[in-house]
């Protein structure tokens, strides 16, 4: 009798297993990887930029805008640094939404932008004067075309991973960077320094942190279904 | 201006065998004017000096612009280059000297002899021609296996123009060469060979250019 | 015809010449203690060539009216006295003319481009680039701090490529975007070019300067005039050269020595 | 010259049967003059539509000019012209019109097809060189034009391609990678066309000038054609090889023109030592003379032509082509006037200056001796005449801004402003381009057998006499206000008041232009509508004018014309009561 019972209870077990099988799995919680970037030493003071020279762009700025190559926040944060994943990610394909890229005041906005290989760049000109977008892509090919006020946005993408410096052939000291990257997996780092990468599976990624005059950092990081690890990351600055 | 002259030179050229000093068509042996293949040597013997002239003074002023002007030893072989050209400028001598006839400066037909060797020379006129030319190409090797090019140092850079703009134009003067060569076997010798002697004047000039580019050279780098 | 065309042309030449006459469109005030010199060289130059101008033109219509509407009897008549008294009073009357204008002349220019710049004179440092002015001050130490190219990074304002980091004399240099100058006072500039050739001009100054690059060149003037005024690029340097331009800021010298205190350095 | 006795040589006496030979790759003067003429009809068209999109843009900055981004998406997205993309359409306009024109329609065109024919000549001295110059030419046209056609379009670097812009490649601009490599080679091959041509023009005045037809009996046009050939001999030997070391410095990395330490497009270059001040010496040093190689044929086709319409002869004819030598002799000696604020040595300024001025002494002569030859005359006011008369009047107006222009003292304000673009305007452009009109009218008949329509030809007139007027008498004033060149937009403060100028200008160039194609019209009317021309309408005296129209292909239908008389023979009595001797009339005993 008991024999029957366990083979019943097996059975039953199989036959859970089996429509288990057939039913579809329901997907494992996603991980999620945050953090804050902070800087150690004194960082270079931020020039402020006299737009004199075009005055169109100067009236909309009420406090001079500063240099952005090390923005800094409270807290010794660390500003416009790229945290992305640069391994153990397998690369979707490119997504469909617009990568925007503005030049606004004579500013490039945002200064640092990341993309994803392959994903569509639409850069406008919301200025009354003309700009020039000049990428200085090494990898990718170079192009340099100017933008004349309410002329429609430039359309383009990059195909291959790189760290393209963009600057303004006709407002010099407007500078920003391209990010294309090979993953789907990055943020870029507000003015308090924190990041977050969200919706990654389980698995032992390399998490990078790139920073346009201080360099690359990488950390290793393990995370399990619906985790959520921290990775902080701390760039020495100097003052020259 | 010159026009009392040329008026001079003109009443002197209308003292022509009679009947030809009229409309007819032999005027033009009236008056006593150059070959006009010689005019046209000369005149581009004048542009062609402008020319080096230009690339002269570039170089002073390059020189003198910025301290960096590296002098290297020129190789040896361009004074054999310099024989071999000197000695193409002498059998060119020697061949116009025996087609003399044949070019129709004399009332005399060019006996057999004459032409024969005539041709000897320019034949061999055109092969040194040819030497000179592959000497300054080894030369340029010898230079780069110093690993001195084009555009190591202005000194070098003047070095290679210099002389690649003088072969360009000892080249032309060779294809006159070879085309007068064949102009006078194709007929055996009774084609006047008018263009001779601009030939010659142009090929001397150039082993004249070649000498002063060589001492430019030597004293420059 | 021949009538017409004469009317044609007196009316042209005369209108032509009033736009001039009325300073219709004209250069700004002079703000230079040189500029005065280039002004009565322009007025001179503008009565010689004025003549000149309304001579021929309208001896042009007039020759061309009496040659119209001749019937065949007529004969036609000489120029009086041939060609050569012509031909000598040309000679002589432009020659005259070119004498007086080159040594007037060279003076002018002498004296903005031939005299040394006096050496009490505020020394300042002009770099010209894809498509901007930017200056440079010596700072409290006065002195200058060492240029480097390779360091120059537009991205963190960096334009002279000065290197702080092992240069103390680079440190306190002041780097503006706009030329400020105290009024009455000698300015020494050194201009040199970060790329390609660019050109100094202010009109109010009558000063008009390229920047040769690999070359440091001196330009020195005094403005008299408090105000702003623009300075602008007048040599093609690629596709930011309509815009490439600053403005020169002529102060009392207590501002100035405000607006210095204001500037920090590197 | 025993060759054309005892042996004719090929071309000359046979005419060429087959289509190839005699109209395309033709050895004879007269087809290639033609071909000269063509191509720069075409130039002058492009270079013409281009100053009409430059002018558009400049008073209408943000109008959508219509097919211009069919023609250039990234030139112009949406019409609207980019600042590289109007100064790449600046940098054609100008080396078009300088080179292909300025340079072709008066020099080559009308001296090809009427030198030879002037001294009674059956050919020029080499007429495969001719063919050769002529091709190569073309060759260098199809090349600047494939610049409009490359990736990022023609070069933005001026028709002057100043060094180092023009010297370190792509990371100066657009426009200055491909776009200014193919400028280059196109300007080199130029050179080595014109040189053909100028070798050309004085060997066969040298030796194939016809019995008689000693050099002062030379027409004003060969004198004008004769030393305009020894100036561009000079001119584009130097240019050549400062084009060929431009070339070397951009594709095989040498530094002739480019100093170390530049920084373009965030990036050091790879040069050290160069000197831009060489490219602006080589350059001007041809440069200058080209103004003269421009101006100097049309003063001598006018030189000829007004007395034929003035009904007397040409005053002081000797003055004249004195001034003309004398003009060339100074051309090479001021080439530095154009580099006053450049950067040499200030003293050299001075220097440059004297011998500037001094050239104002054969051009005022000039134009005086052809103003006084007006006096007294029986006039016919045909097109031709009203061509003659206007470029007295425009070269004037030209010659008088360069009492400014040459001072120092004044070029440190007027340099590089509309005063400068006014002034080379009026005296190269303009004055040339009426010469080229008093040509085309006046020989039009010779050339193709038919008179060209006068009314046309006088509309032509009134409306290119006007408008040019109206076009460049207005950028003088721009210049007293310091208005920049080269600017492809007006953002600086001062600039704003001077628009509505810019627009009136706009407006007369467009209207002007269009009369142009009036012009075009009436060539193409009257090539096969218009009036079948005599051997001599016009009644002048010159060789041309005694052989038929057009002309046999040996010119003078085996026969060789023997020169008795001057070319200045008018306004006495002539046979059966006409007022002018032709030169090959018997001697006249006087």
């Amino acid at each position: 009798m008991k024999t029957e019972l366990l083979l019943f209870a097996a059975g039953l077990a199989l036959l859970g297993s089996e429509l288990g099988a057939g039913s579809p799995p329901t997907p494992p919680a996603t991980g999620t990887i945050s953090g804050k970037v902070t800087y150690t030493g004194t960082p270079p003071k931020m020039k402020p930029i006299d737009m004199a020279k075009e005055p169109s762009c100067a009236k909309q700025h009420a406090t001079p805008v500063m240099t952005e190559n090390v923005a800094t926040g409270p807290g010794n944060s660390l500003e416009y640094v790229v945290v992305y994943i640069s391994a153990g990610d397998t690369p979707g394909a490119a997504p469909t939404e617009l990568a925007r890229y503005d030049q606004k005041g004579c500013q490039y906005l945002p200064h640092v932008l990341p993309m994803q290989a392959g994903q569509v760049l639409q850069i406008f000109n919301d200025d009354q004067t003309s700009h020039n977008i000049h990428p200085l892509a090494k990898v990718n090919p170079e192009w340099n075309k100017s933008q004349p006020a309410g002329s429609a946005p430039i359309d383009t993408k990059y195909d291959k991973p790189e760290f393209i410096p963009v600057k303004c052939n006709i407002h010099p000291w407007m500078h920003g960077y391209f990010v294309v990257l090979n993953t789907s997996h990055y943020a870029v780092t507000g003015q308090d320094g924190s990041f977050s990468l969200k919706g990654l599976p389980a698995g032992k990624y390399t998490v990078s942190a790139w920073h346009e005059q201080y360099g690359t950092q990488t950390e290793e990081v393990t995370i399990g279904n619906g985790e959520t690890k921290t990775a902080n990351f701390t760039f020495k600055a100097l003052p020259y | 201006m010159g026009i009392d002259i040329q008026e001079a030179m003109h009443t002197a050229g209308t003292i022509g065998p009679p009947g030809l000093s009229d409309g007819s068509r032999l005027y033009t042996q009236t008056h006593p004017r150059p070959e006009r293949s010689e005019t046209g040597a000369w005149i581009g013997i004048f542009a062609i000096v402008m020319s080096f002239a230009a690339f002269t003074s570039a170089m002073i002023v390059r020189q003198g612009a910025t301290p960096d002007w590296v002098h290297f030893e020129l190789p040896r072989l361009l004074y054999v280059n310099t024989l071999i050209l000197l000695t193409s400028s002498l059998t060119l001598g020697l061949a116009s000297k025996r087609l003399r006839s044949v070019a129709g400066f004399s009332a005399t037909a060019p006996t057999e002899k004459a032409y024969s060797e005539g041709m000897i020379w320019l034949a061999i006129t055109l092969g040194l021609g040819g030497f000179f030319v592959i000497g300054q190409i080894l030369a340029w090797r010898v230079l780069a296996a110093q690993s001195f090019f084009l555009s190591t140092n202005p000194s070098s850079s003047f070095f290679y123009v210099f002389t690649a703009m003088h072969g360009a134009h000892l080249l032309g003067g060779i294809a006159g060469l070879a085309y007068m060569i064949r102009k006078l076997a194709k007929t055996n010798g009774t084609a006047r060979t008018t263009g001779l002697p601009a030939l010659s004047v142009y090929w001397h000039f150039m082993d004249g250019l070649w000498i002063y580019l060589l001492v430019l050279l030597m004293v420059r780098t | 015809m021949g009538k017409v065309f004469a009317v044609v042309l007196t009316l042209i030449t005369l209108v032509s010449v009033a736009f001039f006459a009325m300073h219709t469109w004209w250069l700004p005030p002079d703000i230079s203690t040189t500029g005065k010199a280039v002004d009565r060289q322009l007025d001179e130059t503008l009565i010689g060539t004025g003549v000149l101008f309304l001579a021929g033109q309208l001896m042009l219509g007039f020759f061309a009216w009496g040659a119209s509407d001749k019937d065949r009897a007529e004969k036609i008549k000489p120029f009086p006295g041939g060609a050569t008294p012509l031909v000598t009073a040309a000679i002589i009357l432009v020659g005259i003319e070119i004498f007086t204008l080159t040594f007037v002349g060279s003076k002018a220019w002498g004296a903005i481009y031939l005299t040394q710049p006096d050496p009490s004179s505020i020394k300042i440092d002009v770099q010209a680039e894809q498509f901007a002015f930017y200056f440079r001050y010596q700072g409290p130490d006065g002195k200058f701090g060492g240029v480097h190219p390779e360091k120059i990074d537009d991205g963190s304002g960096n334009y002279f490529g000065l290197d702080p980091a092992n240069d103390l004399a680079a440190r306190d240099d002041i780097v503006t975007a706009s030329l400020v100058v105290p009024v009455n006072k000698p300015v020494a500039l050194t201009l040199h070019s970060k790329d390609v050739g660019h050109s100094f001009y202010v009109r109010e100054l009558r000063v008009q300067q390229d920047f040769v690059p690999g070359l440091d060149i001196p330009l020195h003037f005094t403005a008299t005039q408090i105000g702003k005024y623009e300075i602008v690029c007048t040599q093609l340097c690629g596709l930011g050269h309509y815009n490439m331009k600053a403005y020169l800021e002529v102060m009392s010298e207590e501002d100035y020595q405000q607006w210095l205190k204001t500037q920090g350095g590197q | 010259m025993h060759d054309v006795s005892s042996q004719p040589v090929a071309h000359q006496h046979i005419a060429p049967t087959g289509f190839l030979r005699k109209y395309v790759f033709s050895l004879d003067h007269k087809v290639i003059g033609k071909q000269y003429y063509g191509l720069a009809l075409v130039a002058v068209f492009v270079g013409m539509v281009l100053s009409w999109l430059l002018r558009l843009h400049l008073a209408y900055p943000n109008w959508h000019i219509p097919l211009l981004s069919k023609f250039s998406s990234t030139g112009a997205p949406g019409g609207v012209m980019t600042p590289e993309y109007y100064l790449s359409l600046l940098t054609m306009h100008g080396t078009l019109m300088v080179f292909f024109v300025l340079t072709n329609a008066p020099f080559a065109a009308f001296g090809n097809y009427f030198l030879p024919i002037q001294i009674g000549a059956e050919d020029m001295a080499f007429p495969r060189f001719n063919m050769m110059s002529f091709w190569t030419t073309f060759v260098a046209f199809l090349v600047m034009m494939a610049s409009f056609f490359v990736a990022d379009g023609p070069p933005i670097s001026g028709w002057t391609a100043y060094a180092p812009l023009s010297a370190v490649g792509g990371d100066a601009g657009p426009g200055l990678a491909l776009g200014q490599n193919l400028w280059a080679i196109s300007i080199a091959l130029f050179c080595v066309g014109s040189l053909l041509g100028a070798l050309n023009f004085i060997a066969t005045t040298l030796d194939l000038r016809t019995k008689g037809m000693s050099l002062a009996r030379m027409p004003y046009s060969t004198w004008a054609w004769f030393v305009t050939s020894v100036i561009a001999l000079l001119a584009f030997a130097v240019l050549l090889p400062a084009c060929i070391l431009l070339i070397l410095d951009r594709v095989a990395g040498t530094s002739f023109f480019i100093p170390g330490g530049l920084i373009l497009s965030d990036k050091l270059q790879p040069h050290s030592g160069g000197s831009p001040l060489l490219w602006q010496h080589l350059f001007w040093f041809f440069g200058h003379p080209e103004v003269y190689i421009a101006i100097l044929p049309s003063i001598g086709i006018i030189a000829t032509i007004l007395p034929v319409f003035t009904r007397k002869p040409l005053l002081g004819p000797r003055a004249l082509i004195g001034s003309m030598i004398a003009i060339g002799f100074l051309s090479y000696m001021v080439w530095g006037h154009h580099m006053f604020v450049s950067g040499m040595n200030p003293f050299s300024a001075n220097i440059f200056s004297v011998p500037t001025l001094v050239i104002t002494i054969p051009a005022t002569v000039m134009t005086l001796l052809l103003t006084a030859s007006i006096y007294g005359g029986k006039m016919r006011f045909d097109t031709p005449a009203l061509f003659c008369l206007g470029f007295i009047s425009v070269f004037i107006s030209g010659g008088i801004s360069g009492f400014y222009l040459a001072q120092p003292s004044l070029d440190t304000y007027l340099h590089a402003t509309y005063f400068v673009v006014a002034h080379f305007h009026f005296v190269m452009a303009v004055a040339s381009l009426f010469g080229v009109f008093a040509g085309t009218y006046f020989w039009f008949p010779k050339m193709f057998g038919r008179m060209m329509n006068e009314t046309l030809g006088k509309l032509h007139f009134w409306l290119t006499f006007v408008g040019v007027y109206c076009v460049f008498m207005p950028m003088h004033y721009l210049g007293l206000v310091g208005n920049v060149r080269r600017y492809s937009a007006f953002v600086d403060d001062y600039l704003a008041p001077l628009i509505p100028v810019h627009k009136f200008i706009t407006i007369a160039a467009l209207l002007t232009g269009a009369a142009q194609l009036i012009f075009f019209w009436n060539l193409i009317w009257s090539r096969f509508r218009g009036p079948v021309a005599s051997e001599n309408p016009w009644e002048a005296t010159s060789l041309e004018w005694s052989t038929t129209s057009p002309p046999p292909f040996d010119n003078f239908g085996g026969k060789h014309p023997v020169v008795n008389n001057g070319p200045n023979e008018y306004g006495i009595e002539g046979t059966n009561g006409s007022d002018y001797v032709m030169q090959t009339a018997a001697p006249r005993s006087a």
